[in-house]
């Protein structure tokens, strides 16, 4: 079982849950962070002194999957989140994290078949 | 020890009022009596110019709860309702202290030369529902009720320079002493027949020739809460963090809710400033509107041109700088000079808070010395120069060219600065040494919310 | 099976609607010729004061979105919609209400031995806007706009009692009926002429002597919805996890905002009440800014002594409560004793929410009893210690020494209290029984805003 | 070149206003002696009805900020401040434009045969503050200011429809030039002695018999900026992602309270438009009151039919329909046509925003077209067929007949229609050749906010 | 020592860390999150046109433990977070990353001890 | 690869993302956190009533670096977070999770690459 981690640009996030319902992939969390990465910031300005704000903001995304689900899960993701065919940058990043277990608090289910 | 420092200041406070109290019948006890004023033929009250100035009283009360929201959208979330507190708690306590004693020193008697007034109002004594204000036709309380309002938003606009790290105690102990003794006498020098007034034989009459044009405020108003505001913020320095770290405004949807309230609300502070319902109420409600609406224009141009955005900050501060800016001028001056004062003040202010505030590195958190200070020194100036005769004829004053009246208006501006200043000084370090003006290290972390009212802005 | 749930309380809304016409109708008919009432002197309508009580209509009304606002400050950002429903649905539905029936019930000729008025106004027939509302210099279609305006704040204040778990189709059909069964018919005993009024040979006067003082409702509008809010929560339960679970307010500075509307509005509220233009209206509008004010500070008092610190939740329930109390009273009293009744409001009413409420553990989830209920009944007695024969005189009562005032005041009070009480306890258990009143657990859970009307306040 | 860009916008809108003072310059010289018009009897200014006046522009300059706020609170948070400045931005040019030429062009003499107003007030020349406007008892310049309040936010309605996706400079052009070419001759031709208005020898009485009523601008404000509201959304295309994508309101609190301050606003707006404090204005307050409370219950009533729910965003659009819907004809109606108005508006607009804009896929963001131009056209017509004769006759028109009065409504509403599509047509085309008119798509992702003022609207 | 990460109820999250701190786990990390899983999501309705919301307010809990406090600490989240006796449906997960190490800042303590 | 969760201060962000730079690491993630822990929270008084909120406003970082970059991290992020020399209560946890994949997604990269 894998635990994976997305951070993708908040305006894709429907199009990357759209292209996971597509690969059967209909559980996980989604939260707002701010990155920071290649992609510049912003500048505001307040009375006419400007502000540079470099964090971005973004969409996390965690899924836990079984094994054999981890390719076509990222695969979606990466259909879903880039901007365009060659992408921007800024699209965001997958990162995979190894999972020992999983509890279904509902039904005490353990392991796989409580992903 | 925790109870002696947290009664410190309720205790302080409790003193101030008693000090006042005190001073104020004593002093009504010692003075000789008072002579007789000359004369001023009483008017018949009258409806209309009741009902407008009535809604006008109401209008400008309504303006302290806009500056509170105003400033508490520029502040960061944590000191939001610290900011709001600043300006909703100068309702409570000026209100009391002006019943008291400040209507007294603002509008009693002349005495000692036109330095303070008679204590003849104390406790609103003399004061009736049914007489009216001499040479006015509203009622004597009225003009009591309408007054009030001024006393309260003055001192709440200095709270923008120290926004943000001020103990909640030493924020009333100042703002009670600032008003009594910087207000209120000021009041009485422009409007209660004081030294810098046109009433005959005035200080500033005797000396130039001629007493201050100020409608509603310019320098009673702003120039004393600006002026006061930078000394302040010059002494109780910088927010920790500034200019390094970005403080970005919370919420600046409130802060337009807040400019919103300030100019409707400015309809009755300069429009109400004639006391009647007349030609003369029209015409500065009418220059009002357009210098709010011009300075909001011009500082958005200058931002375009400047930073190649105008943007909705811009638009509120300008529109804000085009009201201080008309408030000495509103019933002096006609409509296109007011046009043009709404347009010269924002470039001015801009290059105020966007330049110089950086060069000198001064933090005046919320810019009350930048648009007040600064916008009402303009305006007190140009009243000077756009005032017209034809206008100023309908107010009952003949003004007698414009040199002379430029020179009055100039005398009137050093003395109020001057003597803001001073007392300012004294007021901070005596506060400061009494019970501590600046908040802690960790306090000012948590914020003002937290760590003065044990309370926070928003609960999602 | 789902259709007949949805739709049973609009249907119970209509049918409300439609019951009331027909009682109005039928009642129409029934009534014997009402015999022609003493003849007031019709005064002509003035300029001034009617543009003075169209201003104060226009205030009063926009204190209905400020109360919507200080409310929904308060609650738990899932319900901040709902609540901001209960007080904006008011008034339309009390709009319709009281142009059909509700004016005629308040205001028509006494009948029933002044029980109610009669069917005379009905749809508004016989209100002109051309003929003076006799006695006073206003059209006689204006009083009906302003007193409009009070007949919809006030359900809107008890809603505070029931926020977070009310089924919104019970809000609007009890709200209707109490409007109908409760305000109206209180508005008729003490203003129309009715049981408690002043009027020559009303029940009050004819058992103790003299009718009871009740310049802008007192009685009328803040101890029958604040008794009524006491009932209406101790029958519908505390909200899930009171006491236990923090219930911290979503959004002081949306409850501080509206604060600011209340305070403004209350001008209108009271300074409009002398149905005038005049130095009672003068006197009523001081009278109202000096209790809100040392109200708001007191209130600040208190919770410094008690927890050491003072807050802005705090100053802006001080200030409501002290508008409260002054209320009852401020066409009978002088500056200095208004001062006193603010002082003296909030250590009463923070004495109540902020311990007695806790003891007896009842769920007044925004202290609508505490303050306006509290408030309410001390205003009104203390009207009867502190009204000044000057003032009265002014509004053309005579009022014949303290104790036998205070004596009707107590009678008043005490009439209200009873009434409303058994009449909300009847609507309470007639609506639950019918549609049921309070929310299910899930939809407790979800909040007001998604259960009730598939909206959410905030979406970032 | 990227200097260029962002300077064409300010330079733009620099040549706009210059060339609207050219033409009326060059105008102002060129055109004809003006004939005297009938001389209307003086009327001596009276101090209640300036009174009630002032409080009116007061009163209606605030509804603009209400709007901002009504219409920010419906977009994505990204827009807040974007969709704020739109309507803030309106006070400032629209207030310059107007005391330069736009009183001129609405109020001069007619000329052309009622096309346009004489170059008689360029500057406010002859505008005077102590002579009575013709035929009523308020100041000439307090004419003026009222009147100018309406020119403001007119426009800003427009803004509802190109919400979230036009470029700041595009907007500030567009602006200017409707307001001086759509909105100024179309007052000019209902309320300065036009084409359509009730004076003798109108183009509309000389073909129907009978000049248009319009009370407040049912016409003037809400057709007019309803339909190009509609022109401009289908110009402009619809905002990326819509339908599609849900796009939330991100505070609904936020509408609440501009809704709340535009029933208060708009007793000025209606109130104020007898231009006098006597029972006319007693008459459309009441009359307005209760359109509002009408309709937001009809609303309500009707999404819980069509829905299952009431909603607050339901209530609060069924009270502005019902204020678009009873402005026409707030001075002509009764108190209960007025009822019948209201309730019969919302299901219309209702209709109009949840079924019809859905099938035909428009994407007018906030609906101004669907509430200001459907309500504003059923208020138009409605007035022809509720304009009561006795109503009618405390504004000195005397009304001869329904059928002829409803079609003179109808003509004046499709010449409303046509004249106000085409000029947008063309204006549109005009800015978007020039400086271009929509957001480029990175700029729409992040929003207005950023992109175009450089801000944002929270930092929590 | 393992990574524990719950995804709760947001009306639960009392009652967890209640229940956590029966088992004396006094320490730990809160945050707001949107799920999307078997529980459905609400509908909204403005100006009549319904919006359907299908990501669900969650609250995340992350926990850092040493290996004897895995069981006891799944345990006492299941007990604070399910709903009823039976549970519901959108009750929430439990998820165990395996932990390689923990520094705490102030003294730079490292491993079981800084948890 | 590890994955390195680190909870700070928020009044320490600016800090660590500066001390951060300083090592050449430009990449992260920040989310808005609360914290239980030894720190202790605050009370807030509505209407004379108080309550005690015990959960304390954090800052999360999430930084995925590789292997050789671990060590400097976590000592920047010491050096940025601890409040004084000698550090405070709250100052805050840093976690080191074993990661195992990463992928950007806007060119498909995968591992040390795409750190
Ligand atoms: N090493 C990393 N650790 C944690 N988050 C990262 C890391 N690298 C990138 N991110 C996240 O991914 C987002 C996108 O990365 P960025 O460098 O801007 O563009 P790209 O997706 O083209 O690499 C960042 O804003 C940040 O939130
Ligand atoms: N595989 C998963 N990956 C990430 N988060 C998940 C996963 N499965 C469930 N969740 C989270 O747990 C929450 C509850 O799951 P849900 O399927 O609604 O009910 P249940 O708890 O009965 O399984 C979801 O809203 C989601 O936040
Ligand atoms: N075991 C843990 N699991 C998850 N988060 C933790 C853990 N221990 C500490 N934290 C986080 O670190 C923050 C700081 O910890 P705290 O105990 O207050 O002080 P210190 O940093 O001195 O240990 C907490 O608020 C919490 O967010």
């Amino acid at each position: 079982m894998k635990y994976i981690i997305a951070i993708v640009q908040p305006s894709r996030l429907e199009a990357v849950k759209e292209a996971l319902s597509k690969v059967e992939v209909f559980r996980l969390t989604v939260g707002d962070v701010q990155g920071l990465g290649r992609q510049k910031g912003h500048t505001e300005i307040y009375r006419g002194h400007e502000y540079q704000v470099n964090l971005v903001r973004k969409v996390k995304l965690e899924i836990a999957v079984n094994d054999d689900f981890v390719d076509p899960t990222i695969e979606a993701i990466i259909r879903g989140a880039r901007s365009g065919p060659e992408g921007k940058i800024g699209d965001g990043k997958i990162f995979i994290l190894p999972l020992e277990d999983v509890i279904r608090i509902r039904t005490g289910e353990r392991g796989g078949e409580a992903i | 020890m925790r109870q002696s420092k947290i009664f410190r200041s309720p205790l302080l406070i409790g003193a101030t009022f008693g000090g006042l109290l005190l001073a104020g019948s004593v002093w009504a006890q010692a003075l000789p009596p008072v002579a007789p004023s000359a004369p001023v033929p009483e008017i018949k009250i009258d409806s209309g110019a009741t009902a407008w100035i009535l809604a006008s009283s109401a209008l400008v009360l309504f303006m302290t709860p806009g500056l509170a929201l105003f400033y508490a959208g520029m502040v960061r979330t944590k000191n939001v309702l610290g900011t709001l507190m600043h300006s909703m708690f100068c309702m409570a306590i000026i209100t009391v202290q002006w019943v008291i004693i400040g209507y007294s020193i603002s509008f009693g008697d002349p005495t000692f030369g036109g330095l303070l007034g008679s204590m003849k109002y104390l406790f609103l004594n003399n004061v009736a529902c049914d007489r009216a204000f001499p040479g006015y036709p509203i009622p004597h309380l009225l003009h009591m009720a309408y007054q009030m309002m001024f006393a309260i938003i003055t001192p709440a606009l200095i709270s923008g320079a120290f926004a943000e790290r001020i103990r909640f105690g030493a924020f009333v102990v100042f703002t009670l002493l600032w008003s009594t003794l910087v207000y209120d006498p000021l009041a009485h020098w422009v409007w209660g027949g004081g030294l810098l007034s046109m009433a005959e034989g005035s200080w500033l009459r005797r000396t130039v020739g001629v007493g201050a044009l100020d409608f509603a405020g310019g320098t009673v108003v702003h120039i004393s809460s600006g002026v006061s505001a930078l000394v302040f913020c010059l002494m109780i320095g910088k927010r920790r963090g500034y200019p390094k770290e970005a403080m970005l405004p919370n919420s600046l949807a409130m802060t337009v809710v807040g400019a919103g309230i300030l100019w409707f609300g400015w309809f009755g502070f300069n429009g109400g400033s004639s006391l009647n319902s007349d030609p003369l109420a029209v015409s500065a409600f009418v220059a009002t509107h357009i210098a709010a609406a011009a300075a909001a224009f011009s500082w958005a141009l200058v931002e375009w041109f400047h930073r190649g955005k105008a943007s909705i900050l811009g638009v509120v501060t300008g529109l804000v700088a085009g009201l201080v800016c008309i408030t000495p001028a509103a019933g002096f001056v006609k409509p296109m000079p007011a046009l043009v004062m709404g347009l010269a003040v924002s470039p001015v202010c801009y290059f105020m808070v966007a330049v110089i505030k950086t060069k000198l590195g001064y933090d005046d958190s919320l810019d009350a010395f930048g648009v007040h200070g600064v916008g009402g020194t303009l305006g007190a100036l140009m009243t000077g120069i756009f005032c017209s005769e034809e206008i100023c004829k309908l107010s009952g004053f003949a003004t007698s060219a414009g040199l002379k009246q430029l020179q009055a208006q100039a005398v009137a501006v050093a003395v109020t600065i001057v003597y803001s200043a001073i007392v300012t000084v004294i007021l901070v370090i005596l506060v400061d040494k009494t019970i501590g003006i600046r908040l802690c290290a960790d306090d000012e972390l948590s914020g003002l919310d937290l760590s003065q009212h044990g309370e926070t802005g928003y609960n999602p």
